[in-house]
């Protein structure tokens, strides 16, 4: 098997149906086809340059940012605009259709997820696998995410900085 | 309204004035026949409620905090016809995947509560058959409320420790009606599900009432002494020099009979006694000479260490591998339950010397023995005979070997995948093997890693990384002696009359309660942190179980922990240990006496009542930030059910279901406002009833929304807003977007932030509205009845 | 050895002639005093065993016959660490794969067992209401031993109502023991995990014989009576012109109270009342107006077919989408229990009018009635309101239409990939296209096709497979008329007087028990076949639950079905429906009479005596071809705990454990002979005690193999061994290899075989070896004990 | 994902661990290497031409047969010898390291299942793989076997065929 495709916490494989692998070209085709994509961003990118690249992405394809955690103080410091929620109540509002997302226009299409404590946000994906068949979920974090629709595989470091930037780019 | 008067006798006696059995046992009955007069005429709607009777309040909290479910597997994997995959699909029985989820949570609770039904159930029979059944329950002059589950539940004040096994057969009845809704083709609605787990919690809650009421009052625990000793804690207080027997788990008989053992034969220097997990604190209540080693994350490690030499195990929690580990190190090891037998001869029947000369040649490993006397004979004697020739033994690795072994280290990095936190272990590693121990040092210190084994059994080279962590922990952290107060049993009933008002008004900001078990996603100092914050600034902070011991294993610049820095009275600034994971029913005990004592609400059957009072009026939060098991699913849904909103840790998302509230959706924040009459626009307050928090700054900020009820005073709410957004600026930087919806008219408004916050309302298009005057979430016809 | 003297009055009276309730009830009393004076003299050492208080003897039946584990799921999911692996490691708990295995083994007998408990308690809360807690408990001149579970379990006779809440409590009791061993952290040893498994099964046993017994006596079902009526059974006896109601499940009550206000009310013309699944059978055994439709694999066949205008569920192996599928064609459902509320509102204390308007009028499409006799009325009058109405209803497609949505199929083949069976689905449809039914005709009859829906749920086109298969099977497949005698009930005392001897010697071959649900690997027929093969063959068949009507629904060439050929007498070529699951009781009642009314052995308190006389010495084998359910895995485990072996389907081996004897390991297989006092080589009879067969050819054969005893005469054994020969030659076209391990001398050779087994012997190198006197598994302690 | 390794019933995944897909040429190689090969013959290759392909196979490698469920009958109509067993028996004797084999010449190292119901297959499987680490399992059958070490994938008659032959030839 694949080792770039096994979850990157082995047993969150849940069933028959595994996330799409894709890469920086293929997400971008997500990405163009999203109508209102949304960037969930999680406390465990901090660090530059994850953290800039993250942003960079969510600019360039004009996303807006929910931060969760306590990820918010982190951005807000560094003048980045995101609106603060817990992961699962964020979640909670994406698997509503009638939500109306984050600015009022309409329930998102195509969520990314970056930066979320693995364990956590596997959850929280699996929670959209199941009841959000409105919306797909696209994870950009060096972890596989089998609960994800799409998922970068597991990688190192420098290779997911590589994704990033092509995305960023 | 039919009121029950409070018993208010000058009841201010210091506890041990009045601590003579016989006094005890005339009062009670004095104060009981008073009791059975008036109990018909109060008796509520709901005694003895059956799986449906309490459904239509269980309705109305689903209705506003509705099921969210994270599937953690999508299959069902319960009957022949296979799996069925659930994404999207119905099984071969009809089910889809949200009755699926809401299934295994009840199963789940079920779980939980035959767990503390099955602990209670034994201390009942066991106290019953040692002290009699008509030992009386008496919790001494300052608590007249002594079981305000049993009472609001059953209907009736238990009298003696025979009254208690009508409480048990109740819950028991109830939890097999429940555990066969888990069956093939019951269930079909995933509100009707959460409704039985509802009741499922309940059922928990009310037999961990019988089981602490029963060991305080028969083996003499505090009975809400606020000023309960400090038991020593950590390994550092344990004199391994000397025979050490570990006992682990969570009933007390056995380790009581071990103290007993000791006592009676003058041994009580010459052979340490400590615990791990609720065993310990449970010892600790009965006497405190018993040491506290801390809580469960404690526990690998320490069997590791070879310090025990004889281990005693009893129930819950314990590892299922601890024979192969005792093996190991040849440490004895005796099982004392029907619940964990371990394959173990049952010795019951055997004659003492017969077992110790068995275990001491290692003709056996080691021994069931059911018989509590016995297992403290054993142990003890066991322990004194083997602790010489095992003091020779080389358990852990050097720290020179530890080096060369990391070496061996291939990098591949699946020990840190399979952790549970993905902990750095790898890098622990690949440190030690150059002589740098410090990374494993982190990893030791608060339990930071659990110890739970999954990278040992994943690494390629086999390396015993669990023995590495606990060697270079106990080289390199030297002074580990902590303390923490020893459990202390139910709140007061003077606490609640003096707390009453300030907590339903909001003057104390809250009651927070770190309860529950010790997986945390970054280890236990968080929880004194957390628990710190909230003493700093006023709230009350109760205690249990592992948490009970994570507090205390912090220690501030000066040396001191909490503990030692924090008196133990149910007040503001106060830091109660109520004692060990039974003793959370006191959690919800303390709010049903605030509805009680203060607000003179009957108990008798009157479950609904009380649940909305506590919820609307009654600021109170649980926090189980490391809960892993069935019994913590059970408690968590069974105090939601009594109207207090819980927030578990990340890992509790795991538990498949949370119960979130949706502030976007007005109409499900209305009240009815009993006085009035009227429906009045009402606030997201509680706005969650379970809550997962990804990281502590988040679930910091949560507690303390949380504890924001209707019933607040505008000085209440403002002391309360105060905190909130002191908080949110702290951990978010700014002041939270959403405290319009909190703010019903001006002098809600914290004075501090007063500028800032009456900007964001006009922004918001804020408009002042009225403040209820009994706010609830009952039909009205309730008050009918109840007037 | 303290016997008690069986009371050999002379009893042969028709069960009718004695039927004066008053007359009883006195009769009934005098029994009673009798027992009282003798039963303390004969209480055996385990009278209400705890968990741990049979462990001996399960561990000896343990070690012959080891646990066999097939993990269904390589991780376990239960506590919020996270799914562990546990492909050769340990969980963070430090639990084993095959401890959690038999883990969860542990939790399925619980949750079955539960099932059963609560099942009971609602019976016998509902009946003691209804009839008092002094309504006697007797069943007729025939039968004096009315609760041979009870009495070996219990100690005592059941005298009234009220005795079996005692019952009930213990089993509550034991079952919050047994589930909290499945917490996290308990018992670390699949050993004792199977034992507390078996312990839950003997609880699951002992619920049932107290829940059927209660309903015999308070409902006048047959008491054991062997020529019990013949009930009409199949959809071609339900006249769906008249209006349907529907009853699904298997707690009689809410059926019973259909029947009563029928008859109060002259509707028994007018209404069609009907049931699936056990519910059939017990209303049924209520009142013979009531018609069966059939077993479980019905359920979305009757329900699609639009047939019933009511749909009253109460609990237990439903599906828990019956509301969905009841509001597509707009039948009305009514819930009854708790176990299944399908988040309809609670109306019991609703004006019935009130009700039946509301549904009527479709203001709602169902409710929760928990007055079973509002229940009758509502359900009643709805039916017969909304029929006309629900008559022009098309509720099925027309064969066209089938054609033409047939051949929208993509031929993806999923639907066929996700069949528990595999069964050709997508030929069918593929043929049905072409204008070829048959193959869906094939898959309907004897519910080849279970019509679990799966391939719906599946198909990319959505095609409604279900609705289409429904359609074509009543279409082409006329003559759906069958029957089956009502369930009798246990065996009579006489009748164990007559057959115990030639049981125990060997001379009725066997008594072969077919039970359970319709999970079958190729519909019906085969349980039907099997019956047939072994009634022909002069065994006592007995039969319960869907077993009973997967047998009913076969007729041979004549058109007669196997009730129709064969009698109901508890004798050779008898064949024996006793009811419902919870009547499986009778089946190990009936090897426990023969214990005590043949051998005399005392039965209060005596479990291991009696278990170990069933296991060496009555030839029973329980069969549950189709077993799915989490209560079919508690009765199983509960049986073999009595001794007594099953064999279950190819989807039996997803319930994770078998137990398997080696038959090439000869020292398991040793003997205590208690009158020599010594012990003897032994053979494998019976040789597994848990046994999932691939195919019916193998399953018969296996069935006649299990049931040779060690205490069987040569003769005995010369009858048993020609069956499993000539099943051998059947089956699989030779005489069976391991014939010689079943002959002890030559007298045990089967005279038509004579020849050919001799050379086998010789070749195999056989030697003769003794015959045991008194064969036995226990120690020989437990000798001197009895005498 | 690969439809081929898609376990035939999909929800037979059972976590992490996924059998090896292996073609002819792979199973020849496993064949090669092992020293007591025995092979497991369910009821469901009662026909021709799986059934003589499945006996070529092992008369070609020299493996002893097991039939299961009554599949003895069909072959030994055929004159083709084999030791009947139950699936579970025969199971339960590879899982004991010191069983002596079907021959008493020792443990099998390598157990070839063919034609036994998918799911008891399955179940049997799971068994060896988690008790029976001194033994690997292939399954020929035109199913893939996910609980086995190595397995063909599912394919369609034709393409199965040609695997049994090129592995008989």
């Amino acid at each position: 098997m694949n080792e770039r495709v096994i979850p990157w916490q082995p047993t969150v494989i849940a069933g028959p149906k595994q996330a799409l692998l894709v890469t920086p070209e293929t997400a971008e085709m997500m990405l163009k086809k999203a109508k209102r994509p949304l960037m969930v961003m999680g406390p465990l990118v901090k660090d530059s340059p994850v953290l800039s690249l993250a942003v960079l992405i969510a600019e360039k394809w004009n996303i807006p940012i929910v931060s969760t955690g306590d990820m918010f103080k982190t951005l807000n410091e560094a003048d980045i605009k995101s609106k603060p929620y817990g992961v699962v109540e964020i979640v909670n509002l994406l698997k509503d259709p009638d939500w109306g997302g984050i600015n009022g226009e309409g329930q998102h299409d195509l969520v990314l997820f970056i930066g979320v404590i693995y364990y956590i946000g596997s959850q929280g994906l699996s929670t959209l696998k199941h009841f959000a068949p409105h919306l797909k979920t696209l994870t950009l974090c060096k972890f596989f995410h089998s609960n994800a629709d799409a998922s970068f595989p597991n990688m190192k470091d420098e290779e997911w900085i590589k994704y990033l930037e092509k995305l960023a780019e | 309204m039919i009121t029950v008067t409070p018993k208010n006798k000058p009841k201010e006696f210091k506890n041990d004035f009045w601590k003579s059995k016989n006094f005890k046992v005339s009062i009670g009955e004095i104060v009981e026949k008073k009791e059975v007069e008036t109990a018909p005429e109060s008796m509520g709607p709901t005694p003895k409620p059956n799986v449906t009777d309490l459904r239509s309040w269980d309705m109305k909290l689903l209705e506003r905090y509705e099921p969210f479910y994270a599937p953690f597997c999508d299959m069902c994997c319960l009957c022949t016809f296979g799996k069925c995959d659930l994404t999207g699909k119905k099984g071969a029985c009809g089910i889809d995947i949200q009755a699926q989820q809401a299934r295994i949570v009840l199963l789940a609770c079920c779980i939980g509560t035959a767990a503390h039904a099955g602990h209670a159930r034994h201390l009942v029979d066991h106290l019953i058959e040692k002290y009699g059944a008509d030992f009386a329950i008496d919790l001494g002059m300052n608590i007249d409320i002594e079981a305000p589950l049993i009472r609001t539940l059953i209907g009736k004040k238990p009298k003696k420790l025979g009254d208690l096994k009508e409480v048990l057969s109740y819950t028991e009845e109830q939890l097999s009606h429940l555990l066969s809704a888990c069956h093939t083709g019951q269930e079909g609605s995933h509100l009707d599900f959460e409704s039985k787990a509802m009741h499922a919690g309940l059922m928990d809650d009310l037999a961990r009432e019988a089981g602490d009421l029963a060991q305080i009052v028969a083996l003499g625990m505090p009975e809400g002494d606020e000023n309960a000793p400090l038991i020593e804690m950590g390994l550092g207080t344990i004199d391994s020099k000397k025979p050490v027997v570990l006992c682990i788990g969570h009933n007390v008989v056995p380790g009581a009979g071990i103290m007993d053992y000791m006592e009676d034969h003058g041994l009580e220097e010459d052979v340490e006694v400590c615990g791990i997990c609720c065993a310990a604190i449970d010892i600790s209540r009965y006497n405190k000479a018993a040491k506290v080693v801390g809580p469960l994350s404690k526990q690998l490690k320490f069997i590791r260490s070879g310090v025990a030499d004889v281990i005693v195990v009893d129930e819950q929690c314990i590892r299922t591998d601890v024979l192969e580990e005792a093996v190991k190190n040849k440490a004895a090891v005796i099982a004392t339950t029907d619940k964990m037998c371990l394959g173990l001869p049952d010795l019951t029947d055997e004659d003492a010397d017969e077992i110790v000369s068995k275990l001491v040649c290692r003709e056996i490993d080691g021994a069931l023995i059911l018989d509590p006397e016995k297992v403290g004979e054993v142990a003890t004697r066991v322990a004194m005979k083997i602790a010489d020739e095992r003091e020779n033994l080389k358990i852990l690795p050097d720290l020179d070997e530890i080096q060369e072994m990391a070496k061996e280290c291939t990098e591949c990095g699946w020990c840190v995948r399979v952790c549970p936190n993905g902990k750095p272990m790898m890098d622990a590693v690949v440190a030690a093997g150059k002589g740098d121990f410090s990374k494993f040092v982190e990893l030791y210190e608060y339990d930071t890693c659990y110890s739970c084994g999954r990278c040992e059994q994943e690494c390629e080279r086999e390396l015993p990384l669990m023995s590495m962590i606990t060697k270079v922990g106990e080289h390199y952290i030297k002074d580990q002696k902590y303390n923490m107060r020893a459990g202390r049993g139910p709140v007061q009933d003077v606490e609640i009359r003096r707390v009453g008002a300030p907590i339903v008004l909001g003057d104390i900001p809250g009651v927070i309660a770190f309860v529950g078990c010790s997986n945390y996603p970054e280890g236990g100092l968080e929880v004194a942190k957390m628990a710190e914050e909230f003493l700093e600034r006023n709230y009350i902070v109760v205690t249990t179980g592992c948490g009970a011991m994570s507090i205390g294993e912090y220690r501030d610049e000066e040396g001191k922990t909490l503990y030692e820095r924090y008196g133990g009275e149910f007040d503001a600034k106060g830091l109660v240990n109520m004692g060990s994971c039974v003793s959370n029913a006191h959690v919800s005990g303390a709010c049903i006496k605030i509805a009680n004592i203060f607000a003179q609400k009957p108990l008798e059957g009157n479950f609904e009542e009380i649940a909305d009072y506590i919820l609307n009026r009654v600021g109170a939060c649980g926090v189980a930030w490391g809960a892993y098991s069935q019994k913590a699913a059970a408690i968590a849904t069974g105090v939601n059910r009594w109207g207090i909103p819980v927030v578990v840790g990340p890992h509790g998302s795991k538990y498949r279901r949370l119960y979130l509230g949706r502030t976007d959706k007005k109409e499900k924040w209305n009240l009815n406002d009993l006085r009035s009459g009227e429906v009045i626009e009402g606030e997201p307050a509680p706005e969650h009833l379970m809550y997962a928090a990804e990281n502590r700054g988040e679930a910091t900020v949560m507690i303390a929304k949380l504890c924001i009820r209707p019933n607040d005073t505008p000085k209440g709410r403002q002391i309360k807003l105060n905190h909130y957004i002191d908080l949110h600026k702290k951990y978010f930087g700014i002041i939270p977007d959403d405290i319009s919806k909190f703010i019903r008219n001006e002098k809600d408004i914290p004075i501090t932030y007063k500028k800032d916050v009456m900007n964001m309302l006009e922004e918001a298009g804020w408009e002042p509205r009225a403040l209820p005057q009994e706010p609830s979430t009952m039909a009205f016809r309730e008050k009918a009845r109840g007037k």
